[in-house]
């Protein structure tokens, strides 16, 4: 269950959203004087995944939820860890090779926590945030990523 | 749409995502349960009705845009969504 | 002892810059098709360092050995990681407060070896690139930040 | 400018960085050690010049922009750097 929290939204943000994550400028916003240190990891879509030659993808949210989760994690990071802010970003819609399709900012006076924040927040998204991948192949077939092997064919 | 033989006294939104969204051929319907219903008790009627035996038991849910445990209690008027599993990142 | 290595300016670059490092783009350089994750790391200068107001601070380099150096330790991290390519870049000259010092990127097909290579080259850096630091002080004074307690006072 | 009292065979070019420039109020010298000179007896050298007691005798070194340990030996022409503790980052 998410425990309401007050959010301050100068220190956490969170995004689900159709629009390309290059260079997404909100994050610019992540982190004060106070902060010696920022990390940016960016997720992108792989040419190959399992082996499998990818051509393209979609995800799909549940957005309102998706967003309220991000945004969750994000707050739990700072408890957790030693950082000031943590912003995330995670895409929706058609995605091609190379696109980016999550971002994680976080910011802190020392570098350690940015680095055990940023692997956490990654961590709990990726197993937490309602979000499904349908990745194409070269040969022409499909798959919703993560789905158990017997639903992964054609609808009833 | 409201599913057939789902006809209790509380009316659930019920949400499909991903392959639970293609395995039902809808994204979303209404469905009417027992008042007093869990979330468990709501994913049973699922499963009996018609098309709908592909739903896992354990299934993961939301309740009101909040990952729910199946003791959970409904309302009427809840929004239930149906989790696959999450692929993020 | 550095050892001359062939260095693959696609895999592996390193400057030395009295440039500003905000949004430094040859960074978007860094990275494949085959890369499936992407890591970022600024250092920022702090307004208080140990305990004391800084109000501004100049890094100065072996410009053309740091430079040397840089790129050997970019590219011992490819050798150390799973990392496809490491590029790093450290300002030198005046800064003022939140202005980038240093900025390294890495990226993989895979997120767990972008966080480890990054950590170790940002150690790496402060412990072997020839940059010395002067910070100044809100109360006057100013000291280069490393040198023994000893030698930071006035010249001879 | 060249050392006073370092008037060897061979000519190293040395230079200065940090508090180290400031130390001895200049950034670049030429010092002429003996041939067959290591890094060490360099940094000996100059340790015993007029106004550089302040050099740690275990002071970092890089000739020609690399590293380098105390026993290395000198060539004319060398370019030998004096480096203070780094902070870099």
């Amino acid at each position: 269950m998410t425990v309401a929290r007050e959010v301050d939204a100068s220190r956490i943000r969170a995004w689900i959203t159709p629009d390309s994550l290059e260079n997404f400028a909100p994050l610019a916003a992540c982190g004060s004087e106070a902060d010696g240190a920022a990390l940016v990891f960016e997720g992108r879509v792989r040419a190959t995944n399992e082996g499998r030659e990818v051509s393209s993808l979609a995800y799909e949210a549940y957005a309102e939820m998706a967003e309220q989760e991000l945004e969750a994690i994000c707050g739990e990071a700072l408890d957790r860890f030693a950082v000031s802010s943590a912003f995330a970003a995670h895409r929706v819609g058609e995605l091609g090779l190379k696109e980016v399709s999550v971002v994680v900012k976080v910011a802190a006076p020392h570098r350690e926590p940015c680095y055990a924040a940023s692997r956490w927040i990654i961590e709990a998204l990726k197993s937490r945030l309602p979000v499904w991948k349908h990745e194409r192949y070269a040969d022409g077939s499909s798959v919703w990523v993560g789905a158990p092997a017997a639903a992964s064919g054609a609808g009833p | 749409m409201t599913l057939d033989g789902l006809d209790g006294d509380i009316s659930i939104r019920t949400l499909l995502f991903g392959v639970y969204a293609e395995r039902a051929a809808l994204r979303e319907c209404s469905a009417r349960v027992a008042a007093g219903s869990t979330v468990s008790d709501l994913v049973e009627e699922l499963r009996r009705a018609e098309g709908w035996s592909w739903l896992p038991r354990r299934v993961v849910v939301a309740v009101n845009q909040s990952y729910a445990e199946g003791g959970t209690r409904l309302s009427d008027g809840d929004e239930v969504a149906l989790i696959p599993p999450v692929a993020g990142g």
